[in-house]
């Protein structure tokens, strides 16, 4: 594509690939991660196995992903760089375009585009323990990163994984929470439920007491926080009290994004474009920015 | 309007002190906590809505024909929040209000209607064209004797300007309810000048504007298309007509709604007559011809035609003599078993 | 002010030769549909342009069901219902007769030609009256050739 | 924000009667198959569309109209756009790419409108991801910028670092009498004035001559300028807490006569957000792009329901906000050309003009910027 120049717009330059155009990919496999159905991890190629290769993510970036005819959802992804293959895109149904989603089987197709947002401070989270605190459907949003930092683990201290959801069978990712995970080295995984039952023998407790009982330690740590709203809230309160500085706490952002590349003016918070200058923020930057989310 | 003989311009500061200390005393005594009215523009000639919460603001407050919107609309966004709300009520603010009590959209102890004898409301583009005003142009005025008076930005004083019935909005000039009805409480009966002028018959009958309706209707059906595909095509669907229609109060618009969806996003031709069939079917009926949608317009699109050619025919069908005025259920709610019959 | 690609609708002006009229007819699942039925088991010809839509009641249709119509590629609208009294739901279709009173004199005024859009009153047992009115209308609408208001370009 | 200094280049002088070998020659410098947009006029107001040289407006029209009643961003930014058409059978998709549009030349469009285009270039032009339908637009399409020989009430340039002839596009004309005196301004805009100087219908004129017109044309000031002074607005840089104007109470005041309809947006040529909606017709269809307003109630809502800017309140101050605070604040310039459309457009006059002056009186009363604005001029 010729090089324009801004003052002038000139010369005939072959106009690049719309980003806002999906490319065609085919849905290989279907996980349900929850047992009630609503949460389904999508396995997705992109038809044009070139495009596929050359795809390139990092952990806490989103893609969007559509259901032709209904719309276009922004999903992080659930897979990890560190692992080629099919993205992983776990849904909840939640809008449209998701439930039409849900009605996908393996073999048909979508459309995907991405890869967008700024994704883990990875850099900076190197040579820390790393705490994750998921709420329910925000393991989606966390399990890249856990993946990456496994892969990696030389890259960074001591993991815990702190994950709560209302019952045993919306745990998702159990196959990661119950084998894979413990296995790894100098890394333990904290389980509870809200509601227990007859098939669950942890703790039954909520995400903030729980991780006050677990007291983690805030020297030399990170701890990325993803979950529902009012999960985050009261985390927060309990993060405060274990003496976790803003900086150290990150946050993913969930705002409307219909584009995706930052030019739609929907998902700003103040200046800060979700999509794009997020959706990931320490709560230090969060606190610099207009409270409308 | 003619000229009356109480000097109109001093009734109308008469009747603005009268608003103004009405609604200090409404809200100082705590029976409304919001007054809706008008205040003076930061630019340009029209009067704008004001919301005035605090009695001091009170001042503010001003009437008159440059006080353009009506606003029945707003009632649904601030009643019903608690406490009482007041508006500053002409016949077209009062009729929208009883619409909205009517249709269940607001409850009638949440409202205080506060009735004015009303001249009409000045349509600007009239105004812009009868005095060769720019849009914007900033201008004050005054209701002298012999018609309007004019001072533009930067003149000392006021010079001789057209005739108020040359200016005033089609709805106006026909309208039979300049003296508001079914109002809380109604001020200036005692300025002889504008209840006379309120109570004058309206400059032209609504069979007079119903002729325009049915000059358009007598075309081709090609021609009558083509009319109404330019004004179409002009609409840029930005919701004004909707948004400030007192008789357009669903709380989830049929044209907002994905399932089904009835209004394509496209803003071609098809989608764009598919947005104003809905609009004006939706009313018809209730509509209370107050002109809001005819003046937000930012197309000045002669949405009045679309009301009018419904309210003639409720009127020539089923005898309704004044469709514009709420009833206790409105005419499309009900039907008399000798309606005429054209479907054997 | 809408720039538009799609500016002309999609049918050709000129009707080409042996051109067959799209029809939608909404007719009501207890008098006009019975009608329709009773003409097709009493072996009425009736020209095939008809596109039946069953509804409970002439009452269920709103007027926009009409444009949606023109709007998908119909040439012609039928709305059919029980005649006045004779209501499944007794009151059905005395509002819709108030409400396509007024829309049909609408939809002509917004510039569609008022043969294209017929209501008529058809009972279950007026089987021929089905056929005939179906006869009537696809010749109406065949010597107005296709409609081209208000239609999506294909 | 320093405003882009005068053409130095070529200059021609063209009678005002012999506009149209303007129109040709650049038609003919835009490439072919070129298509003309003028101002029309479209039911009762003045809009852009595409029109046949022979019916574009006479040159009078510019002497005696401000400005149009639609901006040009339609001609760049079209209200309904298809981004896409896709065939579906089943498991085989496929999505096609619509022809690219011709290339274009914009007759006459003011220097506020002009300027529009840099801000959007910004964003849709310059960003990490480009939005390929607006730049393909707007590399083909020649901007001819007709400096205002006069202002209208509701002009408000200058207050925006603007002026009634500043330079913008690839061509300025310059009204000088009965004469239209023609500038390049980008290297585009020189084939257009080779073309006109070989029609015969033009003479040379020399650039003291034109920067003396242009120089005067530029020092008309407006009422809205005088009145509204944004220099005392702080945009309080990113990593110094919510911008102060966020929490200043004059939205209350303002936001309750806004009737969150989309004119406000829809007129403004600065303008730029946008919804993608999907049209199905069976299995087959179009993702359309169409403009979209930040004032509609569902604008900001989510799957599910949640919306976080659900009230008038907090949705007129995103609009207000991104004009002049969150827009500066990343690309230091303001999201607006004071062109005045949105005063005389909006039905209950809640426009830029009153909310920048009440903004940057509220701001001033705050008192002096935070120590963290090094210049204290906020930019």
């Amino acid at each position: 594509m010729a090089v324009v120049d801004k003052q002038c717009k000139c010369g005939s330059g072959t106009p690049a690939r719309n980003p806002l155009i999906p490319y065609v990919a085919t849905i290989e496999k279907v996980v349900d991660e929850a047992e009630s159905g609503s949460v389904r991890n999508f396995f997705v190629t992109i038809d044009d196995r070139e495009v596929h290769d050359s795809f390139s993510y990092i952990p806490g970036q989103c893609g969007m992903i559509s259901v032709l005819g209904v719309g276009e959802s922004m999903i992080a992804y659930a897979s990890t760089p560190t692992r080629p293959g099919p993205l992983e895109f776990a849904v909840k149904a939640a809008g449209r375009n998701t439930n039409a989603l849900h009605e996908l089987r393996a073999g048909q197709k979508v459309g995907v585009r991405g890869a967008y947002g700024n994704g883990f401070p990875l850099e900076a989270m190197k040579g820390k323990n790393i705490i994750y605190v998921a709420g329910g459907i925000g393991m989606s949003g966390l399990r890249s990163m856990v993946n990456y930092s496994l892969d990696r683990r030389d890259d960074f201290g001591r993991i815990q994984v702190v994950y709560g959801a209302r019952t045993r069978g919306e745990l998702c990712f159990k196959e990661d929470l119950f084998e894979n995970w413990p296995k790894a080295p100098d890394t333990s995984v904290h389980l509870t439920v809200d509601v227990g039952d007859e098939t669950w023998d942890g703790p039954v407790a909520l995400i903030p007491p729980y991780l006050e009982s677990l007291d983690p330690s805030p020297e030399g740590s990170v701890v990325i926080v993803c979950g529902p709203p009012i999960m985050i809230k009261y985390t927060l309160i309990s993060l405060d009290k274990l003496g976790f500085r803003p900086e150290q706490i990150i946050l993913t952002m969930e705002l409307k994004m219909q584009c995706g590349i930052g030019i739609c003016g929907r998902c700003n918070l103040g200046s800060q474009y979700v999509c794009q200058d997020g959706p990931v923020f320490t709560l230090a930057e969060l606190e610099t920015l207009p409270d409308e989310y | 309007m003619s000229a009356t003989t109480g000097n109109l311009q001093q009734e109308l500061a008469q009747l603005a002190e009268a608003v103004r200390a009405r609604a200090v005393e409404l809200l100082s005594s705590g029976e409304v906590s919001l007054v809706i009215g008008h205040q003076r523009p930061w630019i340009g000639s029209e009067a704008i809505p004001a919301f005035v919460k605090a009695s001091e603001r009170a001042a503010d407050l001003v009437v008159g024909p440059q006080c353009a919107a009506v606003l029945a609309g707003y009632l649904m966004d601030e009643a019903g929040q608690g406490t009482k709300v007041a508006v500053i009520a002409r016949g077209c603010d009062a009729l929208g209000v009883r619409r909205l009590i009517a249709d269940r959209r607001i409850a009638e102890e949440d409202v205080h209607l506060i009735g004015l004898p009303c001249l009409g409301r000045i349509d600007p583009v009239k105004l812009g064209a009868a005095a060769d005003l720019e849009p914007g142009e900033t201008v004050d005025f005054e209701i002298g004797s012999g018609g309007l008076r004019l001072r533009r930005a930067g003149d000392e004083g006021f010079t001789d300007g057209p005739q108020l019935s040359e200016v005033l909005a089609d709805s106006c000039l026909v309208c039979d309810v300049r003296k508001p009805e079914g109002c809380d409480e109604l001020l200036g009966e005692e300025l002889s000048g504008l209840m006379a002028a309120a109570t004058a018959p309206p400059v032209r009958t609504m069979a007079e504007w119903e002729a325009e309706v049915e000059e358009l209707a007598s075309r081709s059906p090609d021609d009558r298309y083509t009319f109404w595909a330019e004004q179409f095509t002009a609409c840029i669907r930005c919701f004004a007509c909707r948004n400030g229609c007192p008789a357009c109060s669903c709380r989830v618009c049929s044209l907002d709604s994905y399932q089904p969806k009835w209004l394509g996003h496209p803003t071609e031709l098809p989608e764009q007559f598919m947005f104003h069939f809905i609009r004006a079917t939706d009313v018809a009926g209730r509509c209370v011809a107050c002109g809001e949608c005819a003046r937000v317009c930012p197309a000045n699109l002669p949405l009045m035609y679309l009301n009018l050619k419904l309210m003639h025919d409720i009127r020539s069908l089923f005898g309704v003599d004044r469709p514009h005025v709420p009833q206790e259920i409105e005419p499309l709610g009900k039907f008399e078993s000798d309606d005429p019959e054209e479907f054997m | 002010m809408a720039v538009t690609e799609h500016k002309t609708e999609g049918a050709p002006a000129v009707t080409p030769a042996g051109w067959q009229p799209k029809i939608v007819a909404f007719c009501c699942n207890w008098c006009s549909y019975a009608g329709a039925d009773l003409a097709g088991t009493s072996r009425l010809a009736y020209p095939p342009t008809v596109r039946i839509i069953r509804v409970p009641c002439s009452g269920r249709i709103s007027p926009r069901f009409v444009i949606r119509a023109f709007q998908r590629g119909a040439d012609g609208v039928l709305v059919a219902g029980c005649h006045p009294g004779d209501c499944h739901y007794s009151t059905g279709n005395y509002y819709a007769r108030r409400r396509f009173l007024l829309a049909r004199r609408f939809i002509e005024y917004l510039g569609i030609e008022p043969e294209r859009f017929w209501v008529k009153w058809i009972s279950g047992s007026e089987g021929s009256k089905f056929a005939q009115v179906m006869r009537e209308m696809t010749e109406a609408v065949t010597a107005l050739g296709p409609n081209r208001k208000v239609r999506e370009a294909e | 924000m320093t405003a882009t200094p005068f053409p130095t280049g070529k200059v021609l002088r063209l009678p005002g009667s012999s506009l149209d070998q303007l129109v040709q020659a650049a038609l003919r410098a835009a490439g072919d198959g070129a298509v003309l947009y003028a101002p029309v006029k479209s039911g009762e107001t003045w809009t852009w569309d595409v029109v046949a040289p022979e019916a574009a407006p006479q040159a009078e029209w510019w002497t005696r109209t401000v400005n149009t009643d639609l901006s040009p961003k339609n001609a760049m930014m079209p209200q309904t756009e298809d981004i896409a058409t896709w065939r579906n059978r089943f498991r085989d998709l496929e999505i096609i790419e619509p022809p690219p549009p011709p290339p274009a030349v914009v007759l006459g469009l003011r220097p506020c409108d002009a300027a529009s285009f840099d801000i959007l270039d910004d964003i849709l032009y310059d960003g990490e991801f480009m939005d390929e339908t607006y730049r393909t637009r707007r590399m083909r399409t020649l901007l001819l910028t007709w400096a205002c020989a006069r202002t209208g009430p509701a002009c408000g340039c200058d207050a925006f670092d603007l002026t009634p002839a500043a330079t913008a596009g690839d061509v300025m004309i310059y009204p000088d009498g009965d004469d239209l005196l023609v500038a390049a301004v980008t290297d585009r805009g020189g084939p257009v004035l080779d073309h006109l100087a070989q029609g015969g219908g033009a003479r040379d004129a020399t650039v003291d001559e034109m920067q003396q017109v242009a120089g005067a044309l530029a020092a008309q000031t407006t009422e809205i300028g005088r009145r509204v002074k944004l220099d005392d607005l702080p945009i309080d840089k990113p990593g110094e807490g919510p911008p102060q104007a966020f929490g200043s109470a004059i939205w209350d005041d303002l936001a309750p006569r806004c009737l969150s309809c989309g004119t406000c947006t829809y007129v403004c040529p600065t303008c730029y957000c946008f919804a993608v909606n999907d049209e199905p017709r069976g299995s087959d269809g179009r993702r359309v792009r169409t403009w979209d307003s930040c004032q509609y109630k569902d604008f900001f809502t989510m799957a599910g329901g949640h919306n976080p800017r659900p009230s008038k309140v907090e949705r007129v101050r995103q609009r207000f906000m991104h004009k002049l605070t969150y827009h500066p604040e990343r690309y230091n310039r303001w999201l607006c050309v004071g062109c005045g459309r949105c005063v005389v457009a909006c039905p209950v006059g809640l426009h830029i003009a009153e909310v920048g002056a009440v903004l940057a009186e509220a701001m001033r009363q705050l008192g002096p910027a935070k120590e963290g604005d090094l210049d204290g001029s906020g930019r």
